[in-house]
């Protein structure tokens, strides 16, 4: 019963830190209709600039949000703008040129880093790194509660955008026809840079969560894109709650399957459930938060 | 349809451009052996490793004269940690660059791989971390234990499955653990570490309560070491590399999951960032290792002197050591071969190799199932107060093993 | 002969009725028209016929077969020829291979195909344009290739979905003659999906009118046009009133 | 599609090109490492085939190639890692297999579209690279499967890699010059119009799927005759099979038959131009660029020549003749 007890904590709480990753993919892929394979690779970067604060200048990985995130915005902001944009008026045989451009541009981050930072592992050690509390036996780490937490307001901040601003409006109304939204005045091209640039920004944020608990080196993007698009199926697109529902389902399922089924499936079961929901249940869990 | 012109002219092209690259042999410039490593990737931190020692070797030799007056030069390809692109850099060592003679190889499915290329254009390969057995064993390429001189495969390093031989002889007479639990990454070097261990705890009589593998990478291990709490083992043994040893022992210490002994098996437990990254639950941890500075070797010290202050850092681990003596072996070799330096006869030369290294004594015999395979000790290490010391054997010991272990003092904060 | 039955063919879209309960025969060797204000229904109607869209109620019948629940490569298979009111070009095929595709319907080989595409195509007056990538070509060549891919795979019945909307009035007048031909040439039945009058007032024999997914009336065009309902729902919508005025003209 | 009547025809390019890279190496004497190049030219020609008839001419964008590259070189390693039958017979047989497990996993992905069902694709692959890889009383596991490769000569291995290759790329023009191909090309421009016309969109994407997969099959199962190794990480991988034998499709030209032959000779080459520091001619550092400028290259040719090199070689050939022309005239 304990290890049921501590793997679902466990579970939600990397599913915390999962949702977060996955709310940025959920908006880009909600908006511009696109599969964004340089998730990972745009968190990597984030978590680079963040260990650079850390390490030249000692700054504290959390309050590095003020400088990180800013930059990725506008590397969003930029990639968007020069290189993903302007294949839409592209005629080119695959609707899904925009995606191949994401590999590429995936590739050229990893390279990057690469070239500056080396393939050494990188991590931060702060003091509140290996901290945990614990409830009834159950061991909770401090930096996953703070991921965890960061979701749930993160999400909600989200939540309130889409819902209750001009932005969000128009956000909204560009994901569910692009078409109807230029003629009701809304710039589709401001609000796909925009809404990159935002989802950007959300999954530098999540990487400043994740460098805590985890480490760094160039090549571990394509992990966490994967897991990215497993949440936004599974909480269906362009959904901020179902990405938050999303990623604890793929956290606990994860986590579950790694204590119950064998460790080296752990990544299978996320794919699986992510092929289920794909065929089964198009739409994902927004077919009943219906937001 | 003059859009095939293209295909032709980039062929053309590539071919006149390419057979610029092939260079000529040279009676008086440097001699010019290959050497495989991970430069790049996953275990680029090793290689690298690797790579400063065999160029502290290098500078050493050359500054003493070379071999026979001609300097010695190391040709470095990048494995990147994939067995593919290792055979391709065995391949293109040997035929673009002309290499009479291989040496590297870090990981063991890497240096397997690149071992049958090796074997295949009869091109000797020194090994020098590559460590699953069957690479000196000639069954795996076709060949019978007879054919040594057909052979082309030497290793330095021991197998394996002799990693733990040292840690064998502290649990026998120290600790004598009723119980072990194996965690293991999902590799050659992972699954054959723990096949072996397993062998060693039926000899020793510890029960084998669950072996668990895990794929490298992974965020959470929580699942795994909650298992393995629930089983109560008397000792863990984990084999894996630097950063999935360091996650492991944090989230140990997380859950508060205080066995016996958390050992092991060499690899990432015995790197500086495994302290650097783990903290404080590093403390206590024992790890077999193959080679450790303050043994009584002749030159093992200053090796490790002269690495810390060329590189600075933390200082090399066994691996470093492994490099620095396959270069000097190589050197050796060479040297022996009196000027004549092709494949059969370094081949030969390697056959009469019976010299001391930084790293022991090497000399290549054959046992059991291996031919070409350099025997030799093994030893354990425990992170006391945040340096790794040497425990056993205890004749050789700079330290006292810290058994049994208060985890909860040692891990506060 | 009825050739293509509708026995109360009903859709409902999660609640939404957007065909309710429509019956209709088309007799073989007649073109009829379909008729109705935008949004009545008329292009779910085809949809169903050729299964796009799953039947929620009722039945379709082809020369007297249940052919409800085939699937849609089986409808055009058997007999049943669609354009699309948004027209779907294989934009980077030339004209030529676009029928060609179609053709294979009925011909197995290579020249066989190419034959019967230069057939169709002169008699969709595209064969100057065959050449041509197929969206490159203006619109009025794009509608006439809707029509001539259909052909290709020579239908007993062919369904036109407002081929004439968006010409100039040249245009106009040639695809009232194709249309005709295919009666009158051809032999095909033709049912008709048209907001432009004049063009289904000319043409059809028979008209049925639909409001809002039910039926309102049906009858010959003379009828139909003086139909109350009718006018009342076309009045309805300022945009089709000033078309259904035009068209009485 | 022309305008002759015969089924197929070649070009007098087409057959140069063929009977130049037969007898090329009857004139120079390549070096070992230069064939090494050239064979991996034929592996990348007809994987990037095999890509580009389903993702090209049929309009399946897959990203999961790699689990009918895996599925052949497994079944030849395995034959011989089981039954010690060479792995020779594996060749002809990992491309069925490959078909068998196309059909299988198609079941699945086919009912998903666009975007979907690039990641259905992607997911299958990742879930044959994770099984292959824990199923150790099958495959081995990560330790792979070794074969002492049959030849030290790699001219036999070019000259099967050039049959392969040629027989791949024939293959499609020929199927692209039957219904099929046109039925393929329909389903590609749009599937709905496609089925009004009487096409069996189901039946006809199995069959593109079905030629596919027999080539990743048989590429597969060359690699593992050619290379001698194998692991779950390398003939599954993600990077290194699925997306390099997209980025080959797109570079030479998506939904041309010769695209992926000349997207192969351009990667290879490019790709080794920089690993080897321009020949040398740059110093060393160089050579770490060499994934950074392909992947460069990659956004440069979707940028600027979305069709690729054979798709708008119109457009290069004009640029290059209007260049040589201001060249001639000043």
């Amino acid at each position: 019963m304990e290890i049921f007890m501590q793997s679902l904590v466990s579970g939600l709480l990397i599913g915390g830190l999962y949702a977060i990753i996955g709310i940025g993919m959920t908006l880009i892929m909600g908006v511009l209709k696109i599969i964004n394979l340089a998730h990972g690779q745009i968190m990597m970067v984030g978590m680079y600039i963040t260990w650079t604060l850390w390490y030249f200048l000692g700054i504290d990985p959390y309050l590095s949000i003020i400088i990180t995130v800013p930059i990725v915005f506008y590397l969003g902001d930029g990639i968007s703008r020069f290189l993903l944009h302007p294949l839409i008026e592209k005629d080119s045989i695959l609707p899904e040129n925009q995606v191949l451009m994401t590999v590429g541009i995936g590739m050229v981050l990893v390279e990057l880093a690469r070239f500056i930072f080396t393939s050494d592992y990188r991590s931060v050690q702060t003091s509140y790194n290996a901290k945990s509390v614990y409830i009834a036996g159950i061991s909770l780490n401090y930096p996953l509660i703070i991921a965890f937490f960061a979701a749930i307001v993160l999400t909600g901040g989200m939540f309130f955008v889409l819902m209750k601003t001009d932005l969000g409006r128009s956000i909204r109304a560009t994901a569910q026809d692009s078409d109807a939204a230029t003629l009701m005045g809304i710039s589709s091209k401001r609000i796909t840079i925009l809404t990159y640039s935002i989802g950007s920004a959300l999954v530098a944020t999540a990487g400043i969560f994740l460098l805590p608990i985890y480490y760094l080196y160039p090549d571990f993007g394509p992990a966490f894109t994967v897991k990215a698009f497993v949440i936004t199926i599974l909480g269906g697109l362009g959904s901020t709650v179902g990405a938050i529902a999303g990623g604890i389902v793929l956290g606990i399922a994860e986590t579950f399957g790694a204590t119950y089924i064998s460790m080296g499936y752990r990544d299978a079961v996320g794919l699986v459930i992510f092929l289920l929901v794909l065929v089964f249940l198009p739409g994902g869990l927004k077919r009943f938060t219906k937001i | 349809m003059k859009k095939i012109k293209i295909i032709l002219l980039l062929l053309a092209f590539g071919f006149v451009a390419l057979s610029l690259n092939s260079c000529g042999k040279s009676e008086t410039g440097p001699i010019k052996i290959g050497v495989l490593l991970p430069l790049t990737g996953h275990q680029a931190n090793f290689g690298s490793m690797e790579k400063n020692s065999y160029e502290l070797a290098r500078a050493k030799i050359n500054a003493a004269g070379g071999i026979d007056g001609r300097q010695l030069e190391f040709v470095y390809e990048d494995d990147t940690g994939k067995p593919d692109v290792g055979r391709a850099g065995a391949e293109k060592l040997i035929n673009v660059n002309k290499v009479p003679m291989i040496s590297g190889g870090y990981s063991s499915s890497v240096t397997f791989a690149a071992a049958a290329v090796a074997q295949q254009y009869r091109t000797p390969f020194l090994v020098n971390t590559g460590s699953v057995d069957k690479i000196t064993q000639p069954e795996a390429f076709n060949l019978t234990v007879n054919d040594g001189a057909k052979f082309y495969i030497y290793r330095l390093n021991p197998p394996v499955s002799e990693y733990a031989s040292g840690l064998e002889g502290l649990l026998a007479n120290v600790i004598k653990p009723a119980t072990v639990y194996i965690i293991h990454e999902n590799t050659t070097f992972g699954t054959k570490g723990a096949k072996a261990f397993q062998k060693s705890s039926e000899k020793l009589g510890i029960e084998v309560l669950n072996v668990e593998s895990y794929s490298s990478g992974t965020v959470d291990f929580k699942p795994i070491l909650l298992n393995a709490q629930k089983a109560n083992p008397d000792m863990v043994y984990m084999i894996s590399y630097v950063m999935d040893a360091s996650m492991l022992m944090k989230q140990a210490r997380e859950i508060k999951f205080y066995p016996k002994l958390f050992v092991g098996a060499g690899a990432g437990f015995t790197m500086p960032a495994f302290k650097d990254n783990a903290g404080k639950a590093s403390e206590g941890v024992i790890s077999a290792t193959l080679w450790h500075q303050t043994l009584p070797i002749p030159g093992a010290k200053e090796y490790y002197d002269e690495y810390v202050k060329k590189y600075g850092g933390d200082g090399p681990d066994y691996h470093g050591a492994e490099a620095y003596s396959a270069a000097m072996v190589v050197a050796d070799v060479l040297k022996r071969c009196k000027g004549d330096y092709e494949k059969e006869t370094i081949k030969k030369a390697l056959d009469a190799t019976d010299m001391m290294t930084v790293f022991g004594p090497v000399k290549f015999q054959s046992y059991g199932k291996k031919i070409h395979q350099n025997k030799m000790e093994t030893y354990v290490v425990q992170w006391i107060d945040g340096t790794l010391k040497l425990i056993w054997p205890k004749d050789l010991a700079n330290a006292d093993v810290v058994y049994p272990i208060d985890w909860e003092k040692i891990w506060a904060e | 002969m009825s050739i293509l039955t509708l026995d109360n063919l009903t859709k409902n879209f999660g609640g939404l009725m957007a065909v309710d309960h429509v019956s209709l025969s088309v007799k073989e060797g007649e073109i009829f028209g379909l008729i109705g204000p935008n949004g009545s229904g008329k292009t779910t109607i085809f949809n169903l016929i050729n299964q796009f869209y799953t039947v929620t109620e009722g039945r379709i019948y082809f020369q007297g077969t249940d052919i409800t629940h085939k699937k849609t490569f089986e409808i055009a298979r058997i007999g049943v020829g669609r354009t699309f009111q948004k027209v779907k070009p294989l934009k980077r095929l030339t004209v030529e291979d676009n029928v060609m595709a179609a053709a294979f319907n009925r011909e197995a080989t290579f020249a066989g195909a190419r034959k019967a595409a230069r057939d169709v195509l002169k008699f969709c007056h595209l064969d100057d344009v065959a050449m041509m990538k197929a969206g490159s070509l203006p619109i009025g060549g794009r509608k006439r290739l809707e029509i001539a891919k259909a052909l290709a795979t020579r239908p007993k019945i062919i369904l036109l979905d407002e081929t004439a909307a968006g010409l100039n009035p040249g245009e106009l007048d040639e695809a009232i003659g194709i249309i005709k031909d295919i009666r009158g040439k051809l032999g095909i039945t033709v049912l008709i999906v048209e907001h432009i009058m004049k063009v289904i007032m000319t043409l059809s024999d028979r008209i049925h009118a639909i409001a809002h997914g039910a039926t309102i009336t049906e009858g010959t065009p003379e009828e139909v046009a003086k139909n109350p309902a009718v006018i009342e729902s076309y009045l309805g919508s300022d945009y089709n009133a000033e078309e259904f005025s035009n068209a009485e003209n | 599609m022309g305008e002759n009547k015969k089924m197929i025809q070649f070009t007098k390019w087409e057959i140069i090109t063929l009977i130049g890279a037969i007898i090329l190496p009857f004139i120079f004497d390549f070096s070992p490492y230069i064939q090494g190049l050239l064979i991996f030219i034929m592996l990348w020609v007809i994987l990037g085939s095999s890509w580009n008839l389903l993702a090209g001419f049929t309009g399946q964008v897959s990203f999961g190639h790699a689990a009918y590259f895996g599925v052949g070189a497994y079944t030849a390693g395995l034959l011989y890692f089981h039954f010690k039958i060479s792995p020779w017979w594996g060749l002809l047989l990992g491309g069925f297999v490959a078909v068998i497990f196309g059909y299988l996993l198609g079941i699945i992905v086919f009912r998903l579209r666009g975007p979907y069902f690039a990641l259905g694709t992607l997911a299958t692959g990742e879930i044959l690279r994770l099984v292959f890889g824990e199923e150790e009383w099958l495959t081995n596991g990560h330790n792979g499967i070794l074969y002492m490769t049959t030849w030290v000569s790699k001219y036999p291995y070019y000259f099967v890699g050039l049959a392969l290759a040629a027989a791949s790329v024939i293959s499609i023009k020929i199927i692209m010059r039957t219904k099929a191909g046109f039925y393929f090309l329909s389903i590609r421009e749009d599937e709905d119009a496609a089925a009004a016309l009487g096409i069996n969109t189901k039946k006809y994407k199995n069959i593109s799927m079905a030629v596919s997969t027999f080539w990743a099959g048989i590429a597969g199962a060359f690699y593992m005759i050619y290379m001698g190794f194998i692991d779950p990480e390398v003939v599954f991988s993600l990077h290194n099979i699925s997306i390099l034998s997209i980025l080959v499709g797109i570079i030479g030209g998506v939904g041309t038959v010769w695209g992926p032959a000349v997207g192969a000779v351009t990667m290879v080459f490019v790709q080794e131009l920089f690993r080897s520091a321009l020949f040398g001619l740059a110093p060393q550092w160089f050579s770490g660029l060499h994934a950074l400028i392909f992947g460069v290259l990659v956004i440069v040719v979707i940028l600027f020549m979305p069709g690729g090199i054979m798709g708008d070689w119109e457009l290069i050939a004009k640029r290059f003749r209007k260049s040589t022309r201001a060249e001639s005239e000043a």
